[in-house]
């Protein structure tokens, strides 16, 4: 059992040794990686044995939501403990004992919007790993403009019929259930009439397909929707519908701001890819003799520092009361930044890099694969309007 | 200089006609269909190229070659470029015919008639350094045993023959002492690996072990390869710079169609100043570099011995102009761009590999300073 | 007297004798900068009697405007005639032998839109150098925006009055006319309602102000109007507006165009500056080596020398019938190049550069007054604006 | 690191009281005056600095110093950019100060009650390179005799004293056999010559001919002078990066301001999407160089011997920074930004001069890649 006290050094240590106890040795490994992640859901294979134990023993601690209340299946931690237990973790090299959209965007979600019935049911089956969930907001053609929504569901009295598809869907082959933006109301002004639905996956004409990146495989889908029957209110007396009918758009907007502000934790892990001076190491002698290379490769280290101390400040001033719509820019910088350093790393692979299948492993992929930084989770063009319009408030005529 | 920048009435037609030939013949699906079948390019296409002159455009006419020169040969590279035309032309046509061509060579005719095909094989390491070559070749008896190894040698897997650039004397960085060695791709010992490069194209490894060679595989002068190296290093560079070209070109103009069809936000996307100002950007850069590559065309054809300086700014335009052109098409075009289902992500990818084979930014930079004194 | 033959080489024979017979050798001096340039008008001071000489003589065969027609006071040679001679200029090191507003920007004027009385008037004081004009297009306040004409000249019966001011009128203090757009209908739409309108600087009411920048003194002057009396109808019977009245606008596109054309020159002697390897000569020797000094210089001259091959490539096209807006991008690329130019002079030449007084001469005041380059004329923003609409032909919404 | 980089209420209530004392004091109107006035600097100002404790910000409280730290002293640096105001703070109290303090000197408390000024001179090159010094100390009976020049040392013509950076031993090039000296301004054999720099600030060239210097006017060790002087610089390096921030923000702020207010074609410039992500994309920048700045700070109250690095990039990216925003500034003005009368070309010209004073971005690009072990 958890020490929950408040004195912080007390804390630490109960957290510590309740980490060691029932995190294995075996998962506490620095060099896991993607493949280590434990996602949950109903067709969820642990990886290991104690993959699984870790997870249900943080589930039943609530640690897999740490914050969250506990009559939700969350822990009731302050930031403060959870700061611990974060710091914790990475000190003994702990994986998270679970990951999921659920915890990310749709816990958050139903925490702000939700009612209290919707509450006790949906959040204690994501906290304990049992419900894999994924988001539907693009559409195809859509891009930036995620309020132009045009999957509709139908009134048909007692419940929603469904029609339409969404793009860019993570892992959506694998998810069990979707929280999907749905148009309610055709004659609404575009940013009205769109509600925040709850949709069973396994629900008779729900589809999914894979998309191909440049870079190769990828966990993104597009997801179909064929007449899909959704119940107004299912067998648990709850609404399928997240906050006010046709005020989906408020639910949207404040996971997009959310999600921003945890955009600190992304560009930290943007810019912690590779370290410059390790990477060369492996590099051909003299490579860097070259004063085009050399000077792209300092300004891009010193570029890499100054946003790093960036990130750090920014995760200072989140934690004084925000940064609010300031937090664009880091999402611009980080990901411009990350295109930056992959170019260089690819010029200073020469022709080695250019190989799939190279002494330099994945090299050409992340490469690839960092030019969808600066379009996903909103373009660097989107950036620049929020921190134009609203930081610096420059006049929109 | 006598000749214009401006093309001739007769190298409008040639565009022209390449242009039209290529729209049908090798559209970007040409490509996609070539990576799907694990081919390189498709022989079909090489032979209409051949038959149209394309594989004798710098083979004299003696020779069978229709002997159009440099400049149009870039301009064939660069309507290559616009569609990402997979083919042997600039190793062969551009690359082994100036070479051969120097040294009066017996097989040019085989050349123009689309008979051969050629590879060449310098590098050693990851970046492109002809001086720095290892790969030894010992005289024996009458003639000469070749070991060592070459990297990223296009077309090499695919190719009927070998360039083969080997130390015959020195060391590793002297410009003398090297020998460009003409051997049949079959040969005993020498073994090629196709490696999987992103451009979905044919580069190999070779690796040679105690391979035989006479005199008569030698083309130009022992110890003396970098003679006739040298003016096809330029042709080759100069036509891949306009290949790139090309290849930015075509990204820029899918981009722009792009521009003004697409609605977001209730507006076409091109309406939006600050991507307009961008694409006009990318445009004068565009222009820009055209003109640095007509420009190196005219010096080969002119005074051939002084390329060094215009093909160089002509290599390092195009690969700094291909960057900003793929990487653009892919930013403007959003998530659409990043899907393999989608074209752009085959010019990002051919413009990596045209930025690093015959010399990087970084190599031409350095020929361009050397020029200039500093 | 000239022998305006047809025949090219019998033609570069009469002109080069021409030359050396009417340009003194002390003119002929390749090193002769600004300062030698002959503006003339009325109270033009001849640097000393050779360039006084020079000028008449070539004002006497029309030389001074070669390509106008005989009857206004030119030479009426064609475009390969005049090719010639401005070979055997450059190859002689001779001067031309007058420059001016007038050659340049208000012949063409009233070439394409002034009566035949007008040009009889006017243009053979611009070619025989007694009268020299400035140009009164931008007004204090408008900037970019050149359609916004605040000068006013109220129509009086057979007279005008005009009030209001104009800046950045270069040599506006030692010009004897000006010619000006001016509103002429104050109800009518912003690019309707002006006139071009030609006015004495010696009228009462004209005053002007020398404009100070960053880098210095400047030839650029504010010029005032207060209550100008301008007639209609002049002494010589000609009326002061060129074009037809309220339709200025016509004439002030057409000669922003033709000075669009003309930078093809303009931008060659932004690239000619100064050459890179011989500026390296005289530095501390070891700067280069530096790899941010090295990769900027190196880029830059790449630039530079392709920049050079698209002046040459676009002045062969011009030659074949025009190049159309196009020519908005060597207005661009020529003066943003330019500043890339001049920053990276200053940073090689470190402290020494900074000092208004020192080893480096004028490269501080050069170096400032390159931020103009591309505001004046035309910002490179209006550049990329036209290129984006008018040859991109990317929509307007 | 103990310290957050978001500054502490103390630091914020030194920032605003400083911000209110030079908006009142030293606008950039301040500067112009001065330069009319033929001044580098207004005496008062100082005295009034000096008051406020600003010229012992460096200096420890038992020698009458206020003792804030660099962090503190960046600040005061930053809002002294804001405004460009012109005082001998960087060299007297950050450099000077610093450089005293590590040789527990007995001056230092004149600092501190803004008694003297001081000037660093160090470089003989038009570039940064304390190692190059090539400015003799020859020993002479029980002092040294000093020869040579000193370039672009700031605020060198109106300092009462004179840190000079002199060889007592090696030769040109090396870090050890350097000596630093504390001489004053009047001494025999020494001749200041003012500069007239773009800033209007006090740059001078020294002349020394055959100084008379005692062992007295040794700062620290004969032939150790880097291990005073590398803090000393690190802590002026800093500063200097924290007035070119708030050169920076200043810069940003009025284009900012123009872009609000300003009309053309009928519409508020700052409306044109192409200007908003110009200015959006300045603010970032601005935004992470001054976390590099904070960082600066940081490091230098913390672990000093550290600080090479984090004060390298601080440096640099304010060098960039200022660059970007002068430029801005000034094409965003359009005609107005060119005129002597507009503010714009203060700023454009002190960011000139900041960025080649104490290193220009290749020497601090040096010193991070040295640091990153490349």
């Amino acid at each position: 059992m958890l020490d929950f006290s408040e004195e912080p050094e007390r804390f630490r240590a109960g957290i510590t040794a309740w980490i060691e106890a029932h995190c294995a040795a075996e998962l506490r490994n620095p060099a896991s990686g993607e493949a280590e992640i434990c996602w949950g859901g109903k067709r969820w294979t642990f990886s290991s044995d104690a993959q699984r134990d870790w997870m249900q023993a943080a589930a039943a601690e609530g640690m897999t939501a740490p914050r969250w209340p506990v009559e939700y299946g969350g822990a009731g931690l302050t930031r403060a403990q959870d700061k611990i237990y974060r710091e914790e973790l990475a000190r003994l090299n702990a994986p998270t004992p679970l990951e999921s959209f659920g915890l990310w965007m749709l816990g958050p979600a139903l925490l702000a919007f939700g009612t209290h019935a919707q509450k006790l049911h949906y959040l204690p089956q994501i906290t304990r790993g049992e419900i894999r969930w994924c988001q539907g907001y693009s559409e195809p053609g859509a891009g930036s403009d995620l309020a132009s929504v045009q999957t509709r569901a139908e009134d048909k009295g007692d419940h929603w019929v469904v029609t339409g598809s969404k793009i860019w869907t993570s892992y959506a082959d694998r998810a069990d259930w979707i929280f999907a933006l749905v148009r309610t109301d055709r004659d609404a002004p575009k940013h009205k009439g769109i509600s925040f639905m709850l949709i069973d996956m396994e629900a008779a004409g729900v589809t999914t397909r894979p998309i191909r990146l440049i870079s190769g495989a990828s966990p993104f889908c597009e997801t179909f929707f064929d007449g899909v029957i959704v119940p107004k209110v299912d067998e648990n007396g709850n609404s399928r519908i997240v906050g006010e009918l046709n005020r989906g758009w408020d639910v949207a907007k404040h996971l997009l701001t959310h999600e921003r502000e945890m955009i600190g934790g992304g560009a930290r892990g943007l810019l912690g890819g590779r370290s410059l001076g390790a990477f060369l190491e492996s590099q051909e002698p003299g490579i860097m003799a070259d004063p085009i290379l050399r000077a792209e490769a300092m300004t891009l280290e010193i570029d890499s520092l100054a946003t790093a101390m960036t990130l750090e400040r920014y995760g200072d001033m989140a934690k004084q009361g925000g940064v609010g719509d300031a937090s664009a820019m880091l999402k611009y910088a980080g990901t411009e930044l990350n295109k930056r350093r992959y170019e260089l790393l690819m010029s200073i692979t020469g022709s080695d890099g250019v190989a799939w299948d190279g002494p330099q492993g994945a090299l050409a992929p992340d490469w690839l694969r960092t030019k969808a930084n600066s379009i996903e989770g909103g373009t660097s063009e989107v950036m620049l309007d929020i921190l134009s319009k609203r930081v610096l408030q420059l006049p929109t005529q | 200089m006598t000749q214009s920048l401006i093309p001739t009435p007769d190298e409008v037609m040639l565009r022209d006609a390449a242009r039209g030939f290529l729209a049908d013949a090798s559209p970007v699906s040409a490509l996609r269909a070539n990576r799907a079948a694990g081919r390189p390019y498709d022989p079909g296409l090489w032979r209409d190229m051949a038959q149209m002159g394309w594989a004798g455009v710098l083979v004299p006419e003696e020779a069978g070659g229709s002997d159009m020169g440099h400049r149009a040969a870039g301009i064939l590279a660069e309507e290559m470029g616009e569609v990402l035309a997979a083919s042997p032309y600039l190793s062969t046509a551009v690359i082994a015919a100036t070479a051969l061509r120097a040294a009066a060579h017996a097989r040019l005719s085989d050349i123009a008639g689309g008979d051969v095909t050629y590879a060449l094989a310098v590098d050693e390491g990851t970046k492109h350094a002809p001086e720095a070559t290892a790969l030894r070749a010992e005289a024996s008896g009458n003639g000469f045993r070749l070991t060592g190894q070459k990297r990223f040698v296009a077309d090499g897997a695919s190719a009927t023959r070998l360039l083969v650039l080997a130390r015959t004397s020195g060391n590793p960085g002297d410009a003398q002492g090297l020998t460009l060695f003409d051997l049949g791709a079959e040969r005993d010992g020498l073994t090629r690996t196709a490696r999987a490069t992103i451009d979905s194209r044919d580069h190999a490894h070779l690796d040679l072990h105690d391979v035989a060679a006479t005199g008569a595989d030698v083309v130009g002068e022992v110890d003396d390869a970098m003679t006739i190296l040298r003016p096809a290093l330029n042709a080759g560079q100069a036509a891949l710079a306009g290949e790139m070209l090309g290849l930015s070109a075509g990204a820029f103009g899918m981009t722009a169609a792009y521009l003004k069809e697409r609605k977001q936000f209730g507006r076409t996307i091109g309406s939006f100043q600050a991507l307009q100002h961008r694409a006009a950007h990318l445009w004068s850069e565009i222009e820009i570099t055209a003109s640095a590559i007509a420009n190196a065309g005219r010096v080969l054809d002119e005074t051939p011995s002084e390329a060094a300086l215009a093909v160089s700014v002509a290599k390092a335009r195009a690969t700094a102009t291909a960057k900003l052109a793929v990487s653009e098409g892919v930013q403007m075009h959003g998530g659409i761009g990043m899907t393999d289902d989608f074209d752009m992500g085959f010019f990002m990818k051919r413009a990596r590999v045209g930025a690093e084979w015959l010399g990087d930014y970084g190599y031409h930079a350095a020929r361009v300073a050397a020029a200039r004194g500093f």
